[in-house]
Parts: structure tokens; sequence; C-alpha cells
């Protein structure tokens, strides 16, 4: 049941907030907040728990939603979902309290979009019944869509269409996949159900199962983004306010990783791994591509923006090795890269309050300034071009020394992303903070509320940078699982045998 | 002239009235032509309706010609009216001017 | 106790970076010099323990850092021998770098800053040195890319320093790339990253020669070019001048610079294995040297001419490497740091005399106005260009001389160029000594002595670059071998190719004679005939090459053509991003499509009954072409 | 004539005699309000009437009518959205005409016309429901005769509505001619016995196919339908939109099962073309559309293509899909419509995007209403269109109609653009005051029905098990 809580949780914050909001703003800020720094609470004490400890899967729940159609309320919590919940909800807390002071009109409904978001990015990283994932992954576009749409920038609606759009296209071909899935599973065993668990090992014809991962596939490229896919990314991400661009590229993006390991590579281990080349290609041209755009981008979220992309091919890299050290790199990746990226969209954020422009050839010459901000974008700054002793690093590292076993050429060519990505960087820092400036500032440094904004995400990089091991021992168990699997595709999977098969079946009739 | 079964004739008469009918309303501009090209066509099916029911011997075809008579009559009053309707309007019966709606 | 060493820079570092906007001068400066000066001391102390012990290392385990499957690194810090010898080094000529720095920053604003910065590297470039495992070498190898970064940009209100600085980690971090994928192949074939197991492993399971361990030596030698500023990624080293001259000191010619020598001689046994990366090393420390030399005897700036120096000499110990010189790589490593950390600083005391004034063509005669400053510098430059016997830089230099010959991995072309190289170094050090101090004053502002703060590091220096030569002799002169029996757990002693005891004195004359006729060309150069020097120097061969070495042999303008331009050039091109385009088309295409839609929508009704009439048309004859045909 | 039979027709019965008192009402006491009630009642009548004949089914009254679920599912289906429109349509109607009484005479009319389609399987009787509705149509369409677009569309559409009925009948002739029967089973038979179709009976079909074609509003005989929704009054276009389509879909599918359509390759294959030509053609023409009406009627057009890709799947889930499809369109199409009667003043319709801009930020609610209607329309999860459509895909992918669905994805994508583009519209913020015509208040009965309609999608797009179950039931019944 506690899963279930995680999600109601925030819904009955969104709802709350949004009532509140009419007659009091900071009460409404103050539920959205408690309400998600409740679910990271929660999500903390199970981590603490018995989170490192324990193999396979800590929490579990099922109950029939649709019968006829074997689609069940089926969440379900391991290592992986436990840890993007925890990152989930951290991030959306700071969103909350980044907000604060920058979104003054429509609170209210504002802190329900944001709310719901997250709920759906925490019911897509707990779900595993394909339907209710598809139902979810597409909840999280509405609310997403709005924040974008109406606190975003100028060309907001632009922005907003584009990623409603991409994500619906790519998600429908999802839906087509999942579908054929079924039915395939359903023809095989006469069992028709969208549990995850049952439709692992479907046997199938080896180009059906090509077409169906390339199904999967798109969608989560399109959310992660890869290259060819990434065109809604800068233009969401540059024109959402603050709050969307860090559940944008902390989260958001993290469902489409999230969803190649959960559920590309397991449901079709031979096709994937057929296709794994290709899909790395697309990683290492992310990445670079990725990087050099974001070089040349004049406006500071856009340059961020391109440097998701960089940093999300580097997922794609991980997730198509096939092996613990990339798999776990990957995982790594999603949570630095949200933190470190959700981070310097903050910044940005936080900047733009002060000086009314997203443009770097006006700012400049800050650093006197603002030091204190200077000094915290130095540090993520760090962090996205891979500075060893902060998470990135770690991340990048295991991706790379993990696809390295799968195939050198592109790792060599990825490796070229770390100078590629110090170029963009260390961009920011010459054409923000340093340099000279004709304009008289004075603005204040980081306040109160930024600071305790700030304050964790540093912490949370360096601790992620000096000792991972919390993270990387909770991803374990089911990376195991992942690269057993991988490894010899005729061998049950240890997640299905986790359970008494009988428990999770739906011997419904067929339709 | 060769051998052809009054059934064919028939349907052959039906038909060409219907592509006769169809014709008209196609060069017609006159609203009322139109209305009158249509019901045309409308006869065209109740005279098949006819021949098949004598051609099955069976009373169905002729009682469908029936509701055929009801409904064109209930179909140019109505059409009627509102071409009046539109006549006040528009002071003209050029189908072509009840354009305004577009795009 | 020993991570205490690299803890307390790096603690002293974290509580400047918090406070240093709130703590006074004062506070800050006993912050960021004694934490150093407590390092040095417990190194003193630890070293001392290492030595009474008569192990070959000593390991301490902090914790796990990174454990994915089988791949296992941790927070292990190593002492041994070689890395004693670095830490000794980074400690107390940092140490004495900071405690110059508080009289040489006094005046800046960013105090706190600065010493923030200088405390992350000197904490950064020990757990360089100490580390256990390669991953963690990598971190202190990048952290100190990082300081070295925010150093060079300290005074950041200048873009060209901005500029420089972003060159030297883009650079560097060129190399490390290169070093990150050995470390990918390294743990491949080995299953590890940590050092004395890989070292171990390897001759067990490598061939000498075989092609991976060739690449994996090659690709380790990728991060050490970049690092230690070697070719062909030497570029950023000139243009790194641009930041705090302690930083030069610290940073850009005794410790960081450095790196790449140290990540060699850890992994000797790699190179030993791969004959061809090991003749690259030396190929490499040879071309390094003279082309490095050439660059320095041209230039205007006094520290740009040291940052060439730098480069050059630590060609020499890549020569040296190369040969399989171990140990007189390092031995010249040692000498190297104190020699240039004083040239650098009597440099920055002169710079501070006449007012942040670099060019010696705008100096001269300081001889008079600067005696202490002017001793101390002479000392340093007669280390650095290898005065016989009485400077350290003499044996360190000599040794290497002799080796690139005589050792078995030697040559006599690489004795060649080791001997140009001397030659060079004594033109170009005592062309600089010349025109800073003797001649008549070229400046305007009225120099002014240095406080002491300043000065008595320059003394200690001063002191050790000429006694620190006398732990190594050559078989000539007394044959003390203290250092290489020191080094020799971990180096192995070099091989010789053939011990002939004439053969030395040969080759040590010849570099002796070779310093004394570059001084005396510098002499004429400088003071007796800069008329006629100059005539020569107008020579339209001359000019161009002079612009071409004064360029560092144009390799700026080669990678700017090669890489950084079409890099930009596409970036800015593709700036609006390509692949939108397709998308935006596409959605051009379905506006288009509505558009041709919407016109069929005329609102006429005959138009409509012809839609009607031309669909029946269509199903008919369909349905009917179907039955006939 | 048995009880049971009168029982079993108790929906048709209730709205046909309710019409002919409705008549008797008007020319006694011309009084809006009173026949606004007395329609009301005879809807709810109705409905109840629905319960009842649960228990008779499936009843079959030969030649004419089968009463089977199917049958009275979709004759829930048509009351019930017939309840909502009268509902919606007294504050519209109040405001404007004159003589108002006439227009609930003829939408009970029109009502019976499509109830009588719905449990139709002989060509008499359905030619007596289609014309019953139409002739119906033409009068409401053209009701407010003092708007010059209402002729305009009421004239079009007669002739073209009779053309195309010209059309069905000369088929229907055809087939009647060659086969000698009318009843639907009737000709089943005889195709089943026939080894060759003759000439006449495959161009009859595609003459028929021409007319039903024409209703359901399908391209390339779709022309119509955005001018008759522009013009038309607003509830009546709901009503065109929603009873008017979905009755002649509910006699397609008896027909297409009853003559076993499957087995005719062609047939599926023009079938096809049309759907994915519509889809493309509807969502293509409502790209940029600026009337709302009209970008409604583009839609339809486009989710009739998506209908048919159920329809054609061949799988049995397929007619479910339908069955759901359109319960959750009629509900989202009178959703939509109803936000547009609610925004309407006496003076014009609030009926181009521009009229709505920035009105989340006056009325929060109707603004909502919309958005929840159109993300339905689009096929959003939490609403009912969501479930739609993803029964529609799972048919077809049941059906392994690879091409269609790729189809129906491509178009799912374009769709989105302009319904969000309304959307976008809403929450634009503006300085600018809305439109005057825009009136202030807004009627209760309106927001209640609103209220009512959003519960329904939400339900079904949240909980649809129960919907679903009954479908299943009734499919399994007429297969």
């Amino acid at each position: 049941m506690i899963l279930l809580y995680i999600i109601l949780i925030p819904v009955l914050g969104a709802l709350l907030s949004w009532l509140t909001a009419a007659r009091n703003t900071a009460l409404c800020r103050w539920i959205a907040l408690c309400s998600l720094l409740l679910d990271l609470g929660i999500v903390t004490a199970i981590w603490l728990g018995n989170g490192a400890a324990e193999n396979g899967w800590l929490y579990h729940l099922q109950a029939p939603w649709i019968p006829q159609f074997g689609i069940s309320l089926h969440l379900a919590m391991d290592g992986l979902s436990l840890v993007m919940l925890a990152l989930t909800f951290f991030l959306g807390a700071l969103a909350v309290l980044i907000s604060w002071r920058e979104i003054t009109t429509k609170t209210g409904f504002f802190h329900f979009n944001l709310l719901f978001v997250i709920t759906g990015i925490a019911g897509v990283f707990l779900t595993m019944d394909l339907f209710l994932f598809y139902f979810f992954w597409e909840v999280m576009l509405i609310p997403m869509y709005f924040l974008i749409g109406i606190w975003g920038h100028e060309r907001r609606e632009y922005a907003a269409y584009k990623f409603f759009i991409f994500t619906q296209a790519g998600g429908l071909l999802m839906l087509l996949s999942i579908l054929a899935l079924y039915f395939v599973h359903a023809s095989n065993t006469g069992v028709y159900t969208f549990n995850y668990f049952e439709l692992l090992n479907t046997p199938m014809e080896r180009t059906l199962a090509m077409w169906l991962m390339l199904g999967f596939l798109v969608a989560f490229l399109v959310k992660l983004p890869a290259v060819p896919f990434h065109t809604w990314l800068p233009d969401a991400h540059t024109e959402a306010p603050t709050a969307g661009s860090v559940v944008l590229a902390g989260l958001l993006l993290k469902t489409g990783a999230y969803g190649i390991l959960r559920f590309v590579l397991p449901l079709f281990p031979a096709a994937s791994q057929e296709f794994a080349p290709w899909a790395m290609l697309l990683g290492v041209a992310g990445i670079l591509y990725g990087g050099q755009l974001a070089f040349a981008q004049p406006d500071f979220k856009r340059l961020i923006a391109y440097t998701s992309v960089s940093h999300m091919g580097f997922v794609l890299l991980g997730a198509f090795a096939f092996n613990e050290l990339a798999y776990q790199g990957v995982v790594m990746q999603m949570i630095t890269h949200g933190i470190s990226t959700g981070a310097l969209f903050m910044l940005a954020g936080v900047l733009y309050e002060r000086i009314h422009t997203r443009e770097l050839s006006r700012m400049g010459g800050l650093w006197p300034v603002l030091p204190g901000m200077g000094t915290v974008t130095m540090i993520f700054v760090m962090a996205s071009l891979g500075l060893p002793g902060l998470g990135n690093f770690i991340a990048e590292f295991l991706v790379l020394l993990g696809s390295w076993q799968a195939n050198r050429l592109l790792t060599v060519l990825a490796a070229l992303g770390l100078v590629v990505a110090t170029v963009y960087s260390l961009r920011i820092m010459q054409k923000v903070f340093f340099g000279q400036t004709e304009r008289q500032y004075t603005l204040p440094d980081l306040g109160l509320r930024e600071w305790l904004i700030m304050a964790p995400l540093v912490l949370v990089i360096l601790w992620l940078g000096v000792y991972p091991q919390p993270v990387l021992k909770t991803v374990t168990p089911n990376t195991e699982n992942e690269s057993v699997k991988q490894k010899a595709e005729s061998k049950k999977p240890t997640a299905g045998n986790l359970f008494a098969p009988n428990s999770f079946q739906h011997k419904k009739q067929p339709l | 002239m060769m051998n052809i079964h009054p059934t064919t004739a028939g349907m052959t008469l039906a038909g060409i009235l219907f592509v006769l009918g169809l014709i008209s309303i196609l060069i017609r501009r006159n609203l009322i032509f139109m209305l009158l090209s249509v019901e045309i066509m409308l006869n065209a099916a109740g005279l098949a309706f006819i021949v098949a029911s004598s051609h099955w011997a069976q009373p169905d075809g002729q009682v469908m010609f029936m509701f055929i008579l009801a409904m064109a009559a209930a179909e140019v009053s109505v059409g009627l009216a509102l071409i009046l309707q539109l006549f006040h309007q528009l002071k003209t019966l050029d189908s072509d001017e009840a354009s305004r709606m577009r795009g | 106790m020993l991570y205490l060493i690299p803890a307390l820079p790096f603690f002293s570092a974290l509580l400047l970076i918090l406070g240093w906007r709130t703590f006074s001068r004062t506070t800050v400066s006993v912050i960021g010099c004694g934490s150093i000066g407590i390092s040095a001391l417990i190194t003193l102390a630890q070293g001392w323990q290492f030595l009474q012990s008569g192990h070959d290392s000593m390991v301490q385990h902090l914790w796990t850092w990174v454990q994915s499957g089988s791949f296992n690194a941790g927070m292990d810090l190593r002492l041994d021998a070689l890395s004693l010898a670095f830490v000794f080094v980074i400690t107390f000529v940092g140490f004495l770098i900071h405690v110059y720095s508080t009289g040489y920053m006094a005046d800046d604003a960013d105090y706190g800053r600065f010493f923030a910065c200088m405390n992350l590297f000197v904490g950064a470039m020990l757990m360089l040195v100490l580390a256990d495992n390669l991953l963690l070498l990598y971190l202190g190898w990048e952290g100190v890319g990082l300081c070295s970064y925010l150093l060079i940009g300290f005074w950041y209100k200048d873009p060209a320093n901005g500029y420089a600085a972003r060159k030297a980690f883009i650079v560097t971090r060129v190399g490390d790339t290169a070093m990150a994928i050995a470390l990918f192949m390294l743990f491949q074939y080995t299953g590890s990253l940590q050092i004395s197991s890989i070292l171990e492993k390897a001759p067990g399971m490598w061939t000498t020669g075989h092609a991976t361990v060739v690449l994996i030596a090659f690709l380790l030698l990728g991060g050490a070019v970049g690092k230690s500023a070697q070719l062909p990624l030497q570029t950023w080293l000139p243009d790194a001048m641009a930041g705090p001259t302690p930083v030069s000191a610290l940073i850009h010619a005794a410790t960081m610079v450095t790196a790449g020598v140290y990540l060699v001689a850890r992994t000797n046994v790699l190179f030993d294995l791969a004959p061809a990366a090991q003749t690259a090393v030396a190929v490499v420390g040879a071309a390094t040297l003279l082309l490095a030399g050439c660059s320095a005897l041209v230039q205007k700036d006094i520290k740009r001419v040291l940052a060439y120096s730098t480069i050059s000499q630590i060609g020499y110990m890549f020569l040296a490497l190369g040969v399989g010189a171990w140990s007189a790589a390092i031995f010249h490593f040692v000498t190297h740091a104190f020699f240039k950390a004083l040239l650098f600083m009597g440099a920055g005391a002169v710079i501070v005399a006449l007012h942040h004034e670099q060019d010696m063509f705008k100096m001269g005669g300081l001889r008079k106005s600067l005696p202490g400053v002017f001793r101390v510098f002479l000392i340093g430059s007669a280390s650095l260009a290898a005065l016989p016997f009485i400077t350290s830089g003499f044996y360190s230099k000599d040794q290497i001389v002799w080796l690139a010959w005589s050792s078995a991995k030697g040559h006599t072309a690489y004795w060649v160029i080791a001997l140009a190289g001397a030659f060079l170094t004594a033109m170009y050090t005592f062309r600089m000594v010349f025109l800073t101090f003797y001649g008549s004053y070229r400046g305007h502002a009225a120099p002014h002595t240095p406080g002491s703060s300043m000065m008595i590091p320059l003394y200690i220096l001063a002191f050790l670059s000429t006694v620190a030569g006398f732990v190594e002799l050559p078989h000539t002169l007394g044959h003390v071998t203290l250092f290489s029996d020191f080094l020799q757990p971990i180096l192995p002693a070099v091989q010789m190719l053939q011990e002939s005891t004439a053969l030395e004195w040969t080759s040590q004359l010849l570099a002796a004679g070779l310093t004394f006729l570059g001084i005396y060309i510098a002499w004429v150069w400088v003071i007796q005939q800069p008329d006629g020097m100059r005539r020569f120097a107008e020579m339209p061969f001359m000019q161009w090459l002079r612009g071409f070495w004064y360029k560092g042999w144009a390799f700026d303008e080669l990678y700017n053509e090669l890489l950084v331009r079409p890099f930009v050039r596409t970036a800015r091109l593709n700036r609006r991003d390509l692949v939108d385009k397709v998308y935006t088309t596409l959605a051009r295409v379905t506006e288009w499509c509505h558009d041709a839609l919407a016109r069929t929508q005329s609102g006429l009704l005959r138009w409509y009954i012809m839609g009607v009439l031309i669909g029946a048309v269509l199903i008919l004859s369909v349905l009917i072409w179907r039955i006939y045909i | 004539m048995t009880f049971n039979d009168l029982l079993s027709l108790g929906p048709l019965l209730n709205i046909a005699g309710a019409s002919v008192l409705a008549m008797l009402l008007v020319a006694i006491w011309r009084n809006h309000r009173l026949v606004y009630y007395f329609t009301v009642l005879a809807y709810l009548l109705a409905l109840m009437s629905v319960v009842p004949v649960a228990r008779l089914l499936p009843h079959e009254i030969p030649p004419l009518v089968v009463i089977d679920l199917f049958a009275l599912f979709n004759s829930g289906a048509i009351v019930g959205s017939g309840l909502i429109i009268v509902l919606l349509s007294y504050n519209y109607f109040e405001e404007r005409e004159e003589r108002k009484e006439e227009y609930y005479l003829l939408l009970l009319l029109a009502t019976a016309g499509a109830l009588v389609l719905v449990i139709s399987r002989h060509f008499m009787s359905l030619f007596l429901g289609l014309e019953m509705l139409s002739i119906s149509l033409y009068g409401l369409i053209a009701y407010l005769r003092a708007r010059e677009r209402s002729d305009e569309a009421g004239i079009k559409y007669l002739i073209l509505a009779a053309l195309s009925s010209a059309f069905l009948l000369f088929g229907m002739a055809l087939v009647y001619g060659f086969t000698g029967h009318m009843d639907f089973p009737g000709i089943g038979a005889y195709l089943r016995e026939t080894e060759t179709l003759p000439v006449s009976v495959i161009a009859g079909f595609g003459l028929m196919l021409i007319g039903i074609g024409f209703k359901l509003g399908v391209v390339p005989f779709h022309m119509w339908a955005p001018d008759i929704y522009e013009g038309a009054p607003l509830p009546v276009t709901a009503f065109v939109a929603t009873i008017s389509k979905g009755g002649v879909l509910v006699l397609l599918i008896r027909f297409y099962q009853d003559v076993n359509g499957k087995e005719y390759t062609m047939l599926w294959w023009i079938m096809a073309i049309i759907a994915v030509i519509s889809m493309f053609a509807g969502n293509w023409l409502a790209l940029t559309q600026q009337n709302i009406k009209r970008l409604l009627a583009y839609s339809s057009i486009a989710h009739l293509g998506y209908l048919l890709v159920g329809f054609l799947s061949g799988a049995q889930s397929g007619l479910e899909a339908i069955a759901f499809y359109l319960v959750a369109y009629f509900v989202t199409s009178i959703g939509a419509f109803g936000v547009l009667i609610v925004m309407s003043s006496s003076v014009q319709d609030a009926e181009t995007v521009e009229d709505y801009r920035g009105l989340f930020w006056r009325y929060p609610w109707v603004a909502l209403v919309f958005t929840v209607m159109l993300l339905s329309l689009a096929g959003i999860p939490l609403t009912a269109g969501f479930i739609g459509k993803f029964y529609i895909v799972m048919a077809g992918v049941d059906g392994e109609r690879w091409f269609l669905l790729i189809m129906l994805v491509i178009n799912s994508v374009i769709g989105l653009y302009y319904y969000i583009r309304i959307i976008a519209m809403m929450f634009r913020t503006s300085e600018t005051p809305l439109r005057t015509y825009i009136k202030p208040a807004l009627p209760l009965a309106g927001n209640i029905t609103l209220g009512l309609l959003v519960v329904v999608l939400i339900g079904l797009g949240v909980y649809p098990t129960r919907m679903m179950q009954l479908i299943q039931e009734m499919m399994t019944l007429i297969k």
C-alpha cells in the first residue's frame, strides 16, 4: 500500500494546493512542499530501512483495474525505482522552492500541475503494468505542457506544442508496441495481460521482436532525447519556467532512460542486442552533436538544454553496452545529470530573476557581484564536464568503462565528448561570470532560500562523487538480473522467479 | 431488337433516369432546378423499386415507392421553404451565391 | 596519518571556499600557508616513519569509492619512494610558494580565493601522487587541471586570461581522454585499476612489444604529454603564464606539469613492456626540449621564457624516461622544481618590483636596484643552465645527457640533441639574465624591493637549488647514489650499454663547454654586440625564423586551422540545429496540405456535389473493375 | 403486435409519441418553458423505458426491426445524448428565436428517426429512419431563420442529403432487384448462397456505401460537414455530430455483420482507403482552422476515420472498440459543443478560436471543461477518449492492421496540434478583455450538465471496466 500512498500523496497535495491558493498562496506553496518532502521522507526511510540490503523487489501491490484486458493497478519497487523516486521527490521539492518567488500568477494551478507531473513521473517509476505505464507516461505530458505553456518565457507556446507533439508521437508508437506484445503473449499462452513480469521472455520471431523493440525505443529516445529526436528539448527547456526546466531535465528525461532500462532491454533482449551498435551510435552522436550545439548557443538555458542532449547520450551508450558497469553508470548518470543540470537550470533561473536576460552576450563579469552564485555555478559546471570528485564523473566513467567492453570505436568517440564537454562547460563560466561588464550591477547574491536550494544540491553531487556506493549498491540486484538476462537469454530471469507465478497471473478469458 | 428482359429494361431506364438527374444537378446553378434534379433521381430509384418488385412479384418494392413519394414530397416542401427564405436574403436563386461559408 | 597530508589542504580549501569573503587576510594566510606547512611537517614525519619501516610501500585504505561488478576502486593512499619524493616537493615547495604568495598577492582583492584555489591544488596534487589506483590518480589529475584552470584565469576580468585558462584545461583534457581510454583498456585486461596489481600482472600478461600494451602505453603517454606540456600538446603552457606568478611557479613549473613524468615513471613496467612507446617518450622529450629551447630563445616576456624553459626541461625528463633512466628523470624533476620555482618567484619579484611589467626589453640594469633578487635569480639561472659542479641542475641534467647516450635504450642522436638543448638552455637563460639585470634600465616605473615574505622563500630555494644536486653524483665525481637507491624499490635501475668513465668525462666536459659557450654567446648577443646581433636577426630568413619560434613553432596556428576553427565554424553554422529543420519542414508540408485542402472547401454547393460524384465514380469503377479484370 | 413488441419498442414509441404530443401542445399553448419541460420529461421517460427492455433481449419484430442489446445500448446512448442536448438547448434558444417551440418537436422527430435506424434490419425501416432523421434535420439546421448562415446550411444539407438518399435508394433498389430481399438476413443468406455476385448487386452495394458515407461525412463525401456545422444552431450541430452520425454508423455495422462484409476484400480496401483519407483530410483541414465549429466538423471527419479503423480491424474487439469510442465521442462532442453553447451569446455564437483567448483566466471552470473535452478528443489519458482510442488501437493490433495503425498514429499526432491550439488560446494570458458578446453570467443548468459530462468523461477514462463489460456482453450477442 505504501506505493499507492507515494503516488497519492502528491495528487492530494496537488488538489489541496490548488484549492487553498485562492485564499492563501503561501499556504499553497507549503502544502506542495510538504507533500513532496513527505514523499521524500517515505522514500528515504525505505532506502535507509532496507534499500541497500535487500535483493530484488522491495514492495509490491497489485489490484485489478480493467480485468477484461488483464490490466491491473500493479506497482512494485526495486532499487532502481527507489533511487529514481528519491531523485524525483528531491528535485520536486527543490522545484517548489525555486518557484517560490518566480511564480506569482495562478499559483495554485501551477503547483497543481507541478505536483501532477511529479505524480506521473513517480507512477512511471513504480508501475509494472504496461498499460498503466503508458497511462502515467501520458499523464505527465499535460501538466508539463501547462507548465511550459502558461508560465514559460516568450516562445512558450511553440515550445509547449513541440514538446507535446514529439513525446506524444513517440508514445503512440510505444502504445502500438505494447499492444502487439500483449497479443503476441496472448497468442503464445492464451493469457491476456499487461503484467510486466509475465510479458518478460515472450518468445517472438526475430523481425517482430525488432519492430516491437523499436516501437518502445522510439518513445524513449524521444524522451531521452537522442539525436535526431532531440529538437523539442532545447525549446522546451529554454522556454519553461525554472521549475519546469528542472523537472524536465532532472526528471522527465529520466523516464526515457528508465524506460530503456526497465522495458526495452529486458523485454527484447535479443533484439536490443542486435540493435545495440546502432543505439550506441545514436548515443555517441548525441554526445558529440549535443556538445557542439551547446557550444554554439547564445542563450544560457538553451546551452544547458543542449548539454542535456549530450549527457543523455551517455545513458544511451551505456544502456546498450549490456554490462553491469555501464548499467550502474547509466543509473548514476540519470541521477547526477538530474542534479547537476537541475542545479544549472535553477542557477539560470535565479540569474534571470536578477538580470532579466538569458543572453550570454549580455552577461559577463558577474563574479565580483555574485561570488556565491559563481562558486556554486562553478561546481556544477565542473560536474557537467565530468570532473572527478563530483557525481557525474563516476557516472560517465562507469558508462565508458562498460561500453569500452562492448564497442571500442564508439567509446573512443564518446570519450571525445569529455573534451567537448569541457569546451562548452567552460564557456558558461567565461560568458557569465568572468570577463568584464560595462553595466554596474548591484545585485543581491544568493539569498537564504536560494542557499537552502543550492546547498543540498552541492552536498549531494559531492557525496555522489566521493561516495557513490549507496546508490551503486541499491541498484545492484537489478543490474545483475539485467546483465544475467542479457548474457544468457535462454535462462529464466530472476525477476520473474522472485514471485510465485500464480499470484501474478490473470487467467482471464481472452477477449 | 434483341430480347431484353423487361426487368433489365426497366432497370436500365431507371439507371438512365438517375444519371440524367445527376447530370442536371451538376450543370444547374438554380436551386429550384437542383431540387428538381434530385427529385428525378429519387424517382429513378422509385422506378427501380417498382421494376424490382414486379420482377419478384412482391409488394415490398411498391410500398417502398410510396415511402419515397412521401419523403420526396416532404423534402420538396421543406426545400422550397428554405429556398424562399434564402431568396429573401440573397435576392437570387444562384446556388453559387450561397457560399458564404468556406475554408 | 597519511590521509592528513592531502586532507589538510583539502580541508583548508573547503574552509576558504566557504569563508574567504568573511575572513581577514591574516586568517586566510594562516589557514592557507599553515595547512600546507603542517602537511609538509606530516610528510617529514611520515617519510621518516616510512624510511624506518623498511617497507616498499605504505597503504592506507580510507573507504570504498566505486564498486561495481568486478570493478573496485577505493579511496586508498599509497606512500612509496616515488610518491614520497613528489609529496616532499609538493608540500615543501608548495609551502614556500604559499609563503611567497602572501607577499606577492598582498594587494589583490581576491586574496582568499587565491589561497582557496592554491590549497585545493595542493590537495589534488597530493591525491595524484598518493593514489593507490589509477582512478584516484585520475581524480587528482583532473583536480589539478581544474585548479590550474582556476588559477590561470584568476584575473578573470581580462578575457585573454580566461581564454588561456580554458585553453589549458581543454588541451590537457585531450590528453586526459587518451589516458581515460588507457584506463579502460587496463581494466579490461587486468580487471583492476590498482597500480600495484596492474604492474604485477602486466609482465605475465603481455610479452614485450605486444600490441595491446604498446597501445596502452601510448595512451598513457597521451595523458602525460597533455599534462606535462610536451609535444604535441605543449601549446597551453606558455599561455598559462597569464596566471599570477606564484601559480606559474607552483603549478606550471614545480609540480603539476611534472605529473606526466610521474605517470610514466609510475607505470614504468608497462613502458618497459612497450619499447615502441618508450622510444616515443624519448623522441617526444628530445623533440620538445629542442623546440621549446628555440622558442625560449626569442621570447620577450620573462615568464614566457621560463614557460618554454619548463617545457624544455620536462622534455629532458621525458628523454630520461624514454631511455629507461627513471630515477634520473625524477632527480631532474626534484632539482627542476627547486630552481624553476626559484626562477619563477624571482621573476615574480622583478615583476612586482616593476609594477607588473613582464617585458624583458623594458627591464635591464636591475642588478643594482634589486641586488637580492639578482643574486637568487642568478643562482637559479646557473642551475637551469647547468653550470658545472656547483649547481644541482648540472648534476641532474648531466646524468640525463650521459644516459641518453649510454643507456641500453639510448642513442647518439638523443645525446646530440640533449647537448644541443644544454647549449640552448644556457643561451636563453643568460639572455634572460643579461636582459633583465644587466645593461641599463629601459623601463619607467621605479623598482621597489620586495618584502621579506617573498625573499625568504627565495633564499631557501636558492640554497636547495645548489645543494640538492649533491645527493646524486656521477661516477666521475664521487659517485653518490643516494637518490637512485632511495627510488630503487619502485623504479628499476637504468640498463647501461656502456660504462666508460672516459666517455662520461667527454660527455660532461662537452656539456659544460657548451654551457659556457651558450653563456658567452648570450653575453655577446645582449651586452657586447647588440647591434650586430640585431642586424643578423633582421635578415629576412632570421626574421621569419624568429617569428616562427616566437609563436612556438606556429603550433597554435596549426591547431586553430585544423581543429578549433572547423569546430567553431560548424558550430556557428549549425547554431539553429539542422535537425530541427527537418521537423519544421515536415510541419510546413503539413500546413501546405492544409492550405491545398482548405481550397476544396469552397462553399459552393455544385463543387460539393462534384465531390460526391467523383467519390461515387471512383468507388463504383473500382468495384466493377475488380469484377471484370 | 404483442405487448412485448410494444414494450421493446418503448424508447422509440416514447419519443415518437412525445413528438406528436408536443405538436399538439404547441398548437394549444405556445410556451417555451412548458415544451422544454415536456421534452425533457419525454426523454427521461424514454431513457427509463430502456431498462425494462433489457429483459426481453433479443427481441425481433420481423421483418423490420430487431431489438438486441446492441440496438438497445445504442438507443440508450441516443436518448441520453438527446436529453443532454435538450438540456443545453433551453438557454440557447430562449435568447434567440421568437418561435422556439417547434425546435423540440423537430428534435424529438430526429431522435425518433435515429432510434429507428439503430433497430432496423430492413431497407424499409432503414429508409424510414434515415429520412425521418434527415427531414427533421433540414428544419433544425435552418431553424434560426434570421441568421444568414442557417439558411445556407439548410439548403446545402437538403440538396446534398437528398442526393445521397437517392444514391442509397438506387443502391437498395439494385440490391433488391437482384436478390429479391430487403431484409438484411435475407440478403446475407442470398450472398452466402451465391458464388459470383452479379455486377448490379455490387454496384448496388457501392451506391449504398456512397449514401452511408455521406451521412457519416467521410472523405470524399465530407464537404458538407463544415458548412452545416457552422451554419446550424449549436445544439443542432451537436446533434448532427453525434446522434446523426452515430445512428448511421450503427446501421452500417449491423448491415456489415448481417451480410458478412468481411468476405469482400474489395469493400474492405475501399473503406480502408476512405478511412485513411478521412483521417488525413480531416486533420489537415482542421489544422489552422479558426472557426471552432468548422474545426470540430473536420475533427469529426478524422474521428470517423479512426472509428473505421476499428471497424476494419476485423477483430471482434473492433466492434467493442467502436461502441466504446462512440460513447466516448458522444460525451466528448456534446461536451465540447456544450461549452460553445454556454459561451455563446444571443448575438453570435462563440465560435472563433480568438473568442476563447484567455478564457481560463476569466472562467476557469468552463475553460477546464473545454480542455478536458479537447484532450479527450485528442485521446489523452484520464479521459474516455483515451480509452476509446486505446481500444481502437488494440483492435487494430489484434487484427494486425499495421498500415492503418501507423496512419492512425500519424494522424493522432497531427490532430493533437489543433486541439492544443485551442487549449493554448484559452490559457494565453491576455490583458485585453474578452469579446463583448461572450456573456458574463453562465446558465446554471448548462454548468451542471457540463459538470455531469466531465464526470462521465473522466469516470470512463479512469474506470472504464463496467462500460467495457456491458459492451462485451452486447457484442457477444450480435456476433
